[in-house]
């Protein structure tokens, strides 16, 4: 009956066999993300320059790190989407948008707390600050685009378009914010390098780098689940699997 | 590997920096403890729908297999 | 070639749809839709409103993709030989692509540049012979419905395509209008070219093939 | 190949021509906008001359954006959009043609118009070359950019702000170089660099952003 559904990727398979996976995600992420945050508030040295405020990198890396790739991840999505016309891989897309946002507003508010006791002031036209603030404005137009359709199919269409025209153009808006930034040259302390970093300071980071990919993974799985569940939920396996839950 | 303060006093000021440090944390953890419980309540309110349709169904049908079948 | 193609073999199917399907937002629309056209042939698609009778022929004309099945242009598969196919149609849907500041004239223009079309009529010709005489250099918004109606008709005559798709085109056009319409069609057949319509209208023409569109009874 | 390219350029300019006033309103909005500035900061022309680089080019690319919301919205509700996508040629050039058609009118005369406007906020003489220049190929690039947008949003009802959110972000390279080639300019540097960019962006774009524009335009035919 719903054999149209059941094409490449289904979202059955991925449903079920997600399922069997995410507790053991789920435990890894959380063990990952207490140990890199106890380790980077408590055990790892204070640096000389900034003081203690310097701990706020074990968040605001990792988030920046994965609100850069989160956008990556959305686009291919939507490419895959777009071309072999894969429910599973819109759905993804949809999926990574909101998460992307969430983790991109993460990057910029503890940047700018960091900032306070850096430089003195919350909000400094840093390039990548400023880059980071122009992702989370790419972010925001998916997402304005992606509610505006009535249509979920042409919703999912145009925001893979928008995505990806979005992915090629990250380079180039990145580039172009550096030359900016380069050209006004207002005299600022740098962030900590990670490179430079000293050991004990950067085992943490690593801990915590790994936990926020982990984690990225998790929601992106849940989020992508409960869209699985909602648009199939008048297909028979819903039912099935919810009749199942109940008892 | 040593606790790098004297105090737990001492752990919470962290030299005047603790307000930023201790913000900045809280804040992302309230924003990922959001969005993972978004998709489960998500998730909820679906599975409240389809008991609720399959109520229905199975009110009207008296069988709540039928439905689902070829 | 084309032209060859198309006279060859005159009851040999032109165009075959195959087991056409489409679904919107996970909903059914119709599955199992099989026809062919011949040359020669006309078909009316009939149904009540909300059937998907709009949605069959953009699908026909390639704006709207099938979910499943398959369309075949003589023997080949229109997703893969799509401009091919394009070539060889003419679709005009609900809403024509009539530019309402420009005169039927100018609106005419424009379509023979685009399709390229290059016979020794004269604008006025065509205009007059649909019932546009004096009229031909007004701004279409000045013009009554039926009279729009009617210049967008002019297209059909400025193209070589064999397989008129057409959504409800005796929309807003009187008595003569609809004769009007009923001879270009007549004619067209007769060179061995297919149209496919939809519209509640009884037609004035012999032989008209009928295919009621059923909605698909899987939708929820 | 070419044909259809010519003939949609032809009518796009036709259709402009027959209703002119619409295609004048960016250029007086940004002109409206310009006269603002001075009243709303400082009549002093040592203060202007220091923005009239920035203000210039945020303005023309907000004239450019409001401009580009209308670019397939009359063939998108008669239905000529429906035509275009079906058409056998390829919609890759007709839509080139379309975007050149917007740039004609609506980026050509924002750079015609603009050595006037930065006169008036006393704009140093060494700006108006790498401005005129700067201009001339950056609105092409916003037009190519816009278009994607307008595609996107084509199909929806309250288009316009959305339109701006989506697009904003990919306007902001334009925005850099070609205010900075001014700014340097007034500074004594050269403006090689900077306007080097700047024909780059628009080349990559000429490539990439039409293809882009159809398959949005697709998707909003879909829809």
């Amino acid at each position: 009956m719903w054999q149209w559904f059941h094409r490449l990727g289904s979202p059955r398979w991925f449903y079920q066999t997600s399922g069997k996976w995410l507790p053991w995600l789920a435990g890894i992420t959380f063990v990952l993300l207490l140990v890199g945050l106890v380790w980077g508030l408590g055990f790892a040295p204070r640096d000389a320059k900034q003081g203690n405020s310097f701990r706020i990198i074990y968040i605001h890396v990792p988030a920046s790190f994965l609100a850069l790739a989160g956008y990556y991840v959305m686009a291919i999505a939507g490419a895959v989407g777009l071309i072999w016309k894969m429910k599973l891989a819109d759905m993804v897309m949809k999926s990574a948008a909101p998460l992307g946002a969430a983790l991109t507003f993460v990057a910029l508010v503890t940047g700018a707390i960091w900032g306070k006791p850096t430089w003195g002031t919350y909000w400094v036209w840093d390039a990548r600050i400023t880059s980071m603030l122009v992702l989370l404005f790419l972010y925001m137009g998916v997402m304005a685009l992606q509610h505006s359709y009535t249509s979920v199919d042409a919703a999912n269409k145009a925001s893979a378009v928008l995505s990806l025209v979005g992915m090629v153009n990250i380079p180039i808006i990145y580039k172009s914010v550096d030359w900016w930034y380069t050209l006004h040259q207002p005299a600022t302390i740098k962030f900590t390098e990670a490179p430079t970093m000293h050991p004990d300071m950067f085992h943490p980071l690593l801990v915590m780098i790994v936990g926020f990919y982990c984690f990225y993974a998790l929601v992106l799985i849940l989020n992508t689940r409960s869209e699985i569940l909602h648009r199939e939920r008048r297909s028979s396996w819903v039912k099935d699997v919810v009749l199942q839950n109940q008892r | 590997m040593i606790f790098r303060f004297d105090s737990f006093q001492h752990f919470l000021q962290m030299d005047g920096h603790g307000g930023y440090v201790w913000s900045a944390y809280l804040i992302a953890i309230l924003v990922m403890v959001w969005l993972v419980a978004g998709p489960l309540f998500r998730q909820s309110r679906v599975r409240q729908t389809v008991t609720r349709e399959l109520r229905r169904e199975t009110a009207r049908h008296h069988s709540a297999g039928e439905a689902g079948k070829e | 070639m084309l032209l060859a193609g198309r006279f060859l073999l005159p009851q040999t199917p032109q165009l075959i749809l195959d087991s056409i399907a489409f679904e919107r937002d996970d909903s059914l629309l119709f599955s199992g839709i099989c026809l062919s056209l011949e040359s020669g042939d006309v078909l009316q698609i009939e149904g009540p409103n909300g059937v998907g009778k709009t949605t069959l022929l953009r699908i026909l004309s390639t704006a709207l993709m099938p979910t499943a099945g398959k369309l075949l242009w003589q023997g080949s598969d229109v997703a893969r030989h799509r401009q091919l196919y394009l070539q060889n149609i003419m679709f005009l849907g609900h809403l024509p692509g009539l530019k309402q500041s420009l005169s039927p004239t100018e609106n005419l223009v424009w379509w023979r540049r685009i399709h390229r079309d290059h016979s020794p009529l004269k604008n006025e010709e065509i205009l007059g012979s649909l019932g546009l005489c004096g009229y031909e250099d007004i701004p279409c918004y000045a013009l009554s419905a039926g009279q729009q109606r009617r210049a967008v008709l002019a297209r059909l005559l400025v193209t070589e395509a064999p397989l008129w798709i057409l959504d409800e085109p005796f929309t807003a056009i009187d008595k003569q209008g609809v004769a009007d319409l009923e001879a270009l069609l007549i004619t067209h057949a007769r060179r061995g070219g297919m149209a496919v319509l939809s519209t509640h209208q009884d037609l004035g023409i012999a032989n008209v093939r009928r295919f009621p569109l059923v909605a698909s009874a899987e939708v929820v | 190949m070419g044909y259809g390219f010519a003939a949609i350029l032809r009518r796009d300019l036709l259709l402009a021509f027959r209703n002119r006033g619409e295609i004048a309103n960016p250029v007086i909005f940004f002109f409206i906008v310009v006269t603002l500035v001075p009243l709303g900061l400082t009549p002093e022309a040592s203060r202007l001359a220091e923005i009239a680089p920035g203000i210039l080019w945020v303005m023309a690319l907000l004239a450019s954006l409001l401009s580009v919301e209308g670019l397939f919205h009359s063939d998108y509700r008669d239905g000529t959009l429906e035509q275009l996508v079906i058409s056998p040629q390829p919609l890759y050039l007709m839509v080139l043609a379309k975007i050149l058609a917007h740039w004609l009118i609506t980026g050509l005369p924002l750079t015609l118009l603009a050595p006037v406007l930065g006169m008036m906020l006393s704009l140093p003489a060494a700006g108006y070359l790498p401005l005129v220049l700067g201009l001339l190929m950056g609105t092409a690039v916003l037009s190519l950019l816009g278009a994607i947008g307008a595609g996107l949003t084509v199909a929806l009802r309250k288009g316009g702000l959305l339109l701006s959110l989506i697009v904003m972000p990919l306007y902001m390279p334009v925005l850099i170089f070609g205010a900075s080639a001014v700014q340097r300019s007034v500074d004594g540097f050269s403006v090689q660099g900077p306007l080097a960019v700047m024909g780059a962006l628009l080349a990559f774009s000429l490539l990439v952003a039409p293809f882009a524009t159809a398959g949005a335009l697709r998707v909003s035919m879909h829809g």
